[in-house]
């Protein structure tokens, strides 16, 4: 495919981005002013108390004042130019407090995409390949298992068995806030803090892919293109490996993508359990301080997130299957 | 190139097939798909195998392989001699070996035959990678080679193309050539014509016959027609629910059959020489289409990129005689089903008229329509999806007289007298349509369209589904139907014999356009425009006419 | 081919399944018998460790485990299922609009699903749960607001194909309206997939409404096992039934709408099972 | 110049507190990080806007105050090297001491406490308007004195000169821009014992020693990490791994305390509370029927098991209370226990007795009336307290249905709209009754849009009139007398049904020592901790 043509397919996709993003936003905006309490009460709550003048001072101050669809019109206008305003709680730009947290988030989302998806893809593949074994039968209970666990209670397990009874990882956080680590020995450390919350995270989504992987092996197995390959003469390993794997790998690839959303979602749970300063943590705080334009942000960016790693799981499609075509 | 070293001489077969028997999972409608069957196949020699659906005949093609559907479908009985060695029994390696060195295949449709995802240069260079101890580059150089031994054009281009890149022709070229790449003692070839449009078929056929010839290969030629049979056999071997009925030299079988299935299957073919007499010329025409446009697509985008739509009918004009059937013929992407899904207002057309009875239809609402719907109804193409599996017989005939104001129970009572009409129990209503087969679901969907009174009935490609035998019963029956009522019909087909069968006028359509009129007798003893005279020399077995 | 009863039923773990939720709707049922107190009654010594007393136990402030448990059982299949039910019946009509009018109505319907889709759905969940406060009704409109876009892109594909078939058209050309054929002809012959899709999103439903419960938001008034699981995960390692029970019993039952809804769709679609 | 006997007192314990340093000294070396777990993450650090717990935990490393306070509430010096209140109350001089420079090395002198007290406690502060409300003027007469002129005596602002109460803040930073955004509200600076050095937004705050800090020698710690670890498992889990050392004010779950206490290298105490004392509280709203009237909240209150609730929610940390007034006050001889006690052995039926005569009759199914709760959303605790109640109400016949909701809605609807039956709450105390009690049931405290305060807008004109009283009254054998009688009026009209003297277990590691030394506990500067 032409270089250019695929510059402008990923231009035409990205601009086809915008209204969603913008209908996300405007979405969320509306659905959180039916909530009732705001910043102000919060604030004055968490302050241990105030004068009702000074809480009236506050709402003028925060523009909370103001009739809705005003409020809403200077929100969208500064959204248009990517400024996603201040979070009078934090004292700080929203943008500077979603920086923060983007590369935790990142970090943690990266990672268990990467696990689920990887380990996922491998025993599918494996328990399709030892199809009605009993290794495909243990894969298969493991995955299901798995895929019926809640989140919260596999996280609490994994801290008690490896932190507390192994000791062989930290409980919780991202960093050693003792040591403060520099360098290589920083990334180490991180690592190291990263493992449980991941594979937390990766668990279910792991099973999903193995799941579906499984199933898609199977099934591309039985079509026919795989029958001509037979005939030519090739081993079942050339034909698992050269032929039916990659074919079987799209709908996982359409499916990770369909994920991302959910990830971003259950990270919540595994943030709080964890202590991994992401996002989904964030947002909870955010919400229950009335700390819209930071939740605001926080879906802004999400958003963002969501259709940009979907636009990238396209353009896997795309290398991935020529049948695809770019420019449409 | 590895000759075998005991090279078998004409009369000895290179294959032979011993009581082979074939189990079917024990959840199927009978115990096995192949019952004891023996064949023999000689060296340049082709062999058709030919049975209806559910003969067999595909099962026992891939049971010389061993690629039939472990664990459920499996031998149970039997050998497969080839080269001195039971198939059944040899080793795994053994087999992976034989199969594309000694023996290679070509499947019915080479779309899903081919790997989606992987360009067909490289497909076919699998096989000499996997056989033979090649360089890259003396493989790319054969691969080449064989692109140009099938015809195919700039083999080049064809090498790194994927399969979807490909026309239909093109795909089965590229199989051909991954089956000849290690000049096979034996090629089984299952249906490799069926999914292609007649012309195409031809010049397959032709390949396949020429490199036989060359090569000196064997073919085990698996096929439902007997047209292809009169085309391409030496020798014909009938298969029915499983089990050899008869064989021998193709010209015999063909002209006069031992066996009376054999005597109805090729009695059922239908004949080449038109049916019907020429008509006198009638002005009276239930259907007059007058220069009708339709084209797919093209929409525009707020980016200004737009999209070039698909012309998928010209300007056509068209007129159905009151009391005629009209057969317009085409191949796949002419046109033909688009005009009639016009006529019938499942499409808007972009411009032209059509005239039903002297008022145009073209371009009313679908509110508008409505009281016009009667007069035109459609038999479709495929049984399985043209009746709502959800739905009883009788609701599904009674649907369009009861939306017009009859009563249910006199709908119910009509729909009785039309499965009567069509050869049906009239117990039938109280059915629902997955208790049928697929010739009873056809013989439903006519009920359907006679429930409404129609003036005009469009039957499109109404038995290109059906099997042989089924088929020729319902052309008979839409003919009886249409003369007893005085129908009209629209023929909507890409088969000539079928059209020779049931109609008295021919339109000929290609690329959207209309190419040539005419009373099918004159069409036959003259075409006058190239594209019928290629058609017409694309029927197979039109040399054959029992 | 074996018919789909058989299919269905000759699987083991559909059997296996079917038995587990056949257990917890007897429970569900007859609570009011088989544990005759109001399950936030404290009926004993908190922490009791389960026994002949108390079957399961008892939690931190000395009420019935077997008893939120069983009664628990009730409002957690009601409102998983309340939810799903509402989920599917959104989502089928919005898939069933755009898929049968396609065009405009299409696109629109379905850039709104993709708003849905674009926000992650568990902080959505939460969200909305806080917007109209923790209870039952704001749980099943929560859950029910996450779940229906999947569902409406299935609905919407099978109705795209069901359309494309040609006994629409023959309903078309038999001069039907609109709306009948979508009712009478597409609607029921996109139900296999809509069943099978509606029974996984019921084990959904249960995992949200526990990880809602316990991050807190669960419905007050009403023992459920999310609430009992977010009430004693503090004692995890002092108390494990606490825990352990009710998130065993999430899990069975989880487990089983699995293997049950995977055994439909084996059963409704043979293919792949006869491989 | 003549000293108080206060101020006397203030100086003997100074040279106390500085004999028992020096002893000690020798045990102590310097080094060392503590790590300790602040719940939630503060959203701030401008302790001088806010009196939130997580601020101040931090906030209070950086910011001096002008005064400290051991654990029994004795005021020591700090900022200031002495103080003089004039005998009529009307006039608190601070002398400072000197030498002393803020982390960006400018000099502290009088101006910055008379900004910190007159912009900022004054202005900003959520207590500050309310501590400070009798100083008309500070007066600055050299860069060392700071003068506060009172229009009215008021014994009780001797109790709010902390670094967490009223934090002294650089003039020269904090006094150009806006105080209510300003920038340096999340850096902050002070003249603390520790320096702010970053913050990682939802891991960590990192505080590292301050080696021009006036103490010499001090503080021994070379850093102080806050770490915020949203779940309570976690956090205990953190604790008993030693990846933090210290955790206060309920950042550990009761039950997980009580466990935390027999595990060898940690310590457990409920001490350096005492300057806050925190009172849990069944709130009822008295303008709704039938909680007007005076029988059904006594019924309620008999209906309470206290020792049952502290017991099973909160494992044991906690004391039955008798009113609106903590028993840390006995010291100070302000409290007494001498008024109306529900906590009865039949408490029970003396509540359905009650009711049966007040006329509240039970329908065929047992029920006399409804009500809704309202759970406090600050905690598990409090949940399970919601559903205690439900279930001892249900004993006398209430029918109680919970509400949960969020923490910003039930703000509004407690003390916006008032909009409740019943609810739950723990009001500190704080140092002084006039700044803890008061709020509780004074008239005018009853202000809808205020946080915090008299939720129950029960009053009477005779307890304004003793409250007004002890307010200005120095005479401490006086104001116990005021106070007796109120807590007896608030006992029998019992308004609050107060339940338990919260105590917060304080979770320290072993290899740490002399972290709780105040009775700010957790809210002291802890410049005299050491690592062992």
């Amino acid at each position: 495919m032409a270089g250019g043509r695929f510059l402008r397919y990923i231009v035409w996709r990205l601009l086809q981005a915008v209204p969603v993003i913008l209908g996300v936003t405007v979405l969320c905006f509306l659905m959180l002013q039916l909530a009732p309490g705001d910043l102000a009460t919060v604030l004055a709550g968490e302050a241990g108390g105030a004068s009702p003048g000074f809480i009236e001072e506050l709402r003028a101050r925060y523009g909370l004042d103001k009739p809705l669809l005003v409020q809403l019109a200077l929100y969208i206008k500064n959204v248009a130019v990517l400024d996603l305003g201040f979070s009078f709680r934090h004292n700080a730009t929203v943008a500077s407090l979603l920086a923060e947290r983007l590369f935790p988030t990142l970090l943690l989302m990266g990672s268990t995409l990467l696990l689920s998806v990887g380990l996922g893809v491998l025993s599918g593949l494996f328990a399709a390949i030892w199809v009605r074994t009993w290794r495909d039968h243990v894969i298969s209970l493991v995955a299901i298992v798995a895929y019926a666990t809640p989140l919260f209670w596999v996280g609490l397990m994994l801290i008690l068995v490896f932190s507390i009874r192994l000791d062989w990882l930290p409980t919780s956080g991202m960093e050693d806030v003792v040591a403060f680590y520099e360098g290589w020995d920083r990334a180490v450390d991180i690592a190291r803090h990263l493992v449980l919350p991941a594979i937390t995270l990766s668990l279910f989504y792991l099973a999903l892919y193995a799941r579906l992987m499984r199933a898609t092996m199977l099934e591309q197995r039985g079509l026919d293109y795989v029958t001509t390959a037979r005939a030519k003469g090739l081993t079942e390993r050339q034909i698992t490996f050269r032929h039916v794997f990659r074919n079987a790998l799209l709908p996982v690839v359409t499916m990770a993508g369909v994920q991302v959303g959910g990830l971003l979602g259950g990270s919540v749970v595994v943030e709080s359990v964890f202590a991994w300063p992401g996002l989904g943590q964030l947002a909870f705080e955010a919400l229950f301080s009335r700390d819209y334009n930071l939740l605001l942000g926080i879906f802004f960016m999400s958003a963002c997130l969501v259709v940009l790693v979907n636009i990238v799981v396209d353009i896997v499609y795309v290398l991935l299957d020529p049948r695809i075509k770019v420019g449409t | 190139m590895s000759a075998p070293s005991t090279q078998p001489t004409d009369a000895a077969p290179v294959l032979s097939i011993d009581g082979l028997t074939v189990a079917l999972p024990a959840w199927s409608d009978r115990p096995h798909a192949v019952e004891n069957l023996s064949i023999q196949i000689r060296r340049n020699e082709v062999l058709c195998v030919v049975g209806e659906s559910g003969s067999g005949k595909s099962v026992m093609a891939k049971s010389i392989l061993g690629l039939l559907p472990a664990p459920h479908v499996r031998v149970t009985a039997g050998r497969i001699a080839f080269e001195g060695e039971d198939l059944l029994q040899v080793a795994p390696e053994r087999l992976r070996a034989v199969r594309s060195g000694r023996i290679s295949m070509i499947f019915q449709e080479p779309m899903v035959a081919l790997n989606p995802l992987m360009k067909v240069g490289r497909q076919v260079d699998e096989v000499l990678q996997v056989h033979t101890d090649l360089s890259a580059r003396a493989r790319r150089e054969r691969v080449l080679g064989l692109f140009d031994d099938v015809h195919l054009p700039e083999p080049a281009r064809i090498h790194g193309s994927y399969p979807h890149q490909l026309s239909g022709g093109q795909r089965q070229r590229v199989m051909i050539a991954m089956a000849l790449a290690l000049e096979p003692a034996l090629i089984i070839a299952d249906e490799p014509t069926t999914a292609l449009d007649v012309t195409t078929q031809a010049q397959i056929l032709s390949l396949l016959k020429e490199l036989q010839g060359k090569h000196g290969t064997a073919v085990l030629f698996i096929t439902h027609d007997f047209g292809v049979v009169a085309e391409i056999a030496d020798r014909v071997a009938v298969m029915r629910h499983g089990r050899l009925i008869e064989q021998g030299d193709s010209a015999p079988v063909l002209r006069a059959p031992r066996e009376p299935y054999t005597r109805d299957l090729v009695a059922a073919v239908p004949s080449l020489i038109p049916r019907h007499p020429d008509p006198a010329a009638v002005d009276d025409h239930v259907l007059a289409v007058r220069a009708l446009s339709k084209t797919y697509g093209g929409r525009s985008s707020f980016l200004g990129v737009r999209s070039r739509g698909v012309e998928a009918v010209r300007s056509v004009s068209l007129e159905v005689p009151r009391g005629r059937s009209v057969a317009l013929v085409g191949e796949s992407g002419s046109g033909k089903s688009t005009l009639a899904r016009c006529i019938v207002g499942l499409e808007q057309p972009d411009s032209g008229a059509i005239l039903l009875d002297g008022q145009d239809i073209a371009g009313l609402s679908r509110a508008a329509l409505r009281p016009y719907r009667h007069l035109v109804q459609m038999v479709f193409q495929d049984p399985f999806a043209s009746l709502n599996p959800r739905q009883r017989v009788g609701d599904i005939i009674a649907l369009g007289p009861t939306l017009r104001g009859v009563p249910r129970d006199v709908a119910w009572d009509r729909a009785r007298e039309l499965l009567d009409m069509v050869g049906l129990q009239r117990e039938a209503v109280g059915r629902f349509p997955h208790e049928f087969s697929g010739g009873q679901r056809q013989r439903i969907g006519i009920a359907r369209a006679l429930a409404m009174d129609p003036k005009l009935i469009i039957a499109d490609e109404p038995v290109s589904a059906l099997d042989v035998s089924v088929q020729k019963q319902v052309l008979d029956l839409l003919d009886e139907l249409r003369l007893e009522l005085g129908l009209s019909m629209l023929f909507i087909t890409h088969d000539l014999r079928v059209a020779a069968h049931v109609c008295e006028e021919i339109a000929v359509m290609r690329r959207g356009e209309i190419v040539e009129r005419g009373s099918t007798a004159r069409i036959f003893a003259a075409p006058a425009h190239e594209y019928t005279r290629a058609l017409l020399d694309s029927v197979p077995g039109k040399g054959w006419e029992h | 081919m074996k018919s789909f009863w058989a299919r269905f039923l000759g699987n083991p773990r559909v059997l296996a399944g079917i038995a587990w939720l056949l257990v917890v709707a007897v429970v569900a049922v007859f609570a009011p018998l088989l544990a005759p107190v109001d399950p936030f009654e404290i009926v004993d010594k908190p922490f009791l460790v389960p026994s002949g007393d108390h079957l399961f136990g008892t939690d931190s402030l000395g009420r019935s485990i077997w008893a939120g448990l069983a009664h628990g059982a009730r409002t957690t299949l009601i409102i998983a299922i309340v939810a799903t039910l509402s989920a599917v019946a959104f989502g089928a009509v919005v898939g069933a609009l755009a898929g049968y009018h396609g065009g405009l109505v299409d696109d629109a319907l379905m850039r709104i699903t993709e708003f849905f889709q674009t926000i992650p759905s568990f902080i959505f969940a939460i969200v909305l749960v806080a917007i109209l406060a923790p209870s039952a009704t704001s749980l099943v409109v929560a859950i029910a607001v996450v779940s229906w876009p999947p569902i409406a892109r299935v609905v919407r594909g099978e109705v795209l194909s069901v359309k494309s078939r040609e006994f629409v058209q023959a309903a078309v050309i038999a001069g039907q309206g609109d709306t009948a054929i979508l009712l009478r002809q597409v609607i029921p012959n996109t139900l296999s997939p809509l069943i099978v899709t509606g029974s996984l999103l019921v084990a959904t439903a249960i995992l949200t409404e526990s990880a809602l419960s316990f991050l807190g938001l669960g419905a007050p008034n009403l023992m459920s096992w999310g609430f009992m699981v977010g009430a004693g995960r503090s004692f995890l390692r002092d108390a494990w039934w606490l825990v352990t029970i009710p998130g065993v019993a999430i899990l069975l039952t989880v487990l089983a709408i699995n293997l049950v809804g995977e055994g439909l769709n084996d059963a409704l679609n043979p293919r792949l099972a006869d491989v | 110049m003549k000293l108080t006997r206060r101020a006397l007192a203030g100086l003997a314990g100074a040279v106390l507190a500085t004999m028992s340093l020096g002893q000690s000294a020798l045990a102590q070396k310097q080094g060392g990080t503590l790590v300790m777990v602040v719940q939630p993450e503060p959203p701030t650090l401008a302790s001088y806007l806010s009196t939130s717990g997580p601020i101040g935990m931090v906030a209070a490393k950086v910011f001096d105050g002008l005064l400290e306070y051991d654990l029994d509430l004795k005021p020591l010096p700090s900022l200031a090297e002495s103080w003089e209140v004039a005998p009529d109350g009307m006039q608190i001089t601070f002398n400072l001491r000197q030498g002393v420079t803020f982390h960006d090395g400018k000099p502290l002198t009088a101006a910055d406490v008379q900004f910190s007290i007159m912009n900022v406690a004054k202005v900003t502060h959520p207590r500050g308007p309310n501590t400070f409300a009798a100083v008309t003027a500070v007066e600055t007469p050299n860069d060392h004195t700071v003068v506060l002129k009172l229009s009215e005596a008021a014994p009780y602002m001797m109790m709010a000169f902390s670094g967490y109460e009223t934090p002294i803040i650089p003039k020269h930073v904090y006094g150009t821009g806006d105080l209510r955004a300003h920038p340096n509200a999340n850096q902050p600076i002070g003249s603390g014992p520790f320096k702010f050095v970053e913050w990682k937004k939802g891991q960590y705050i990192r505080l590292d020693r301050n080696p021009s800090y006036w103490k010499k020698g001090q503080p021994y710690l070379d850093r102080i990490v806050a770490r915020f670890i949203a779940d309570p498992s976690t956090r205990t889990a953190a604790l008993e791994k030693g990846e933090a050392h210290f955790a206060a004010m309920g950042a550990v779950p009761f039950n997980d305390a009580k466990k935390l206490a027999e595990n060898s290298g940690l310590t457990v105490t409920t001490r350096g509370h005492e300057m806050f004392s925190p009172l849990a509280e069944l709130l009822l709203n008295t303008t709704r029927k039938p909680l007007d009237d005076k029988r059904v909240r006594q019924a309620i209150a008999y209906a309470m098991d206290r020792q049952f609730i502290i017991d099973n929610i909160w494992f044991g940390y906690g004391k039955p209370a008798t009113g609106p007034m903590s028993s840390n006050f006995a010291p100070s001889g302000l409290y007494t226990a001498d008024v109306q006690t529900y906590e009865v052995a039949d408490g029970v039926d003396r509540a359905n007795k009650i009711l049966d005569e007040a006329g509240y009759a039970k329908n065929a199914e047992g029920v006399r009336f409804e009500l809704m709760h309202d759970s406090l959303p600050y905690g598990q605790e409090w949940t399970r307290f919601g559903e205690y109640v439900q279930q001892a109400l249900g004993k006398i016949g209430i029918k109680v249905t919970i509400r949960q909701e969020d923490v910003a809605r039930w703000l509004k609807r407690t003390y916006h709209d008032h909009d409740f039956d019943t609810t739950a709450n723990y009001l500190y105390n704080l140092a002084d009754p006039v700044i803890g009690v008061h709020r509780a049931v004074h008239s005018k405290t009853i202000k809808p849009g205020t946080v915090f305060t008299n939720g129950s807008y029960w009053s009477s004109p005779r307890t304004d009139e003793l409250l007004d009283k002890a307010k200005i009254e120095p005479d401490a054998t006086k104001r116990a007398g005021y106070y007796a009688e109120v807590l007896k009026i608030v006992a029998e009209e019992i308004p609050i049904i107060w339940i338990h003297e919260m105590n917060f277990p304080t979770v320290v590691n072993n290899k740490f020592a002399d972290v709780i030394v105040s009775a700010l506990g957790v809210y002291s500067s802890f410049d005299r901790a050491y690592m062992k």
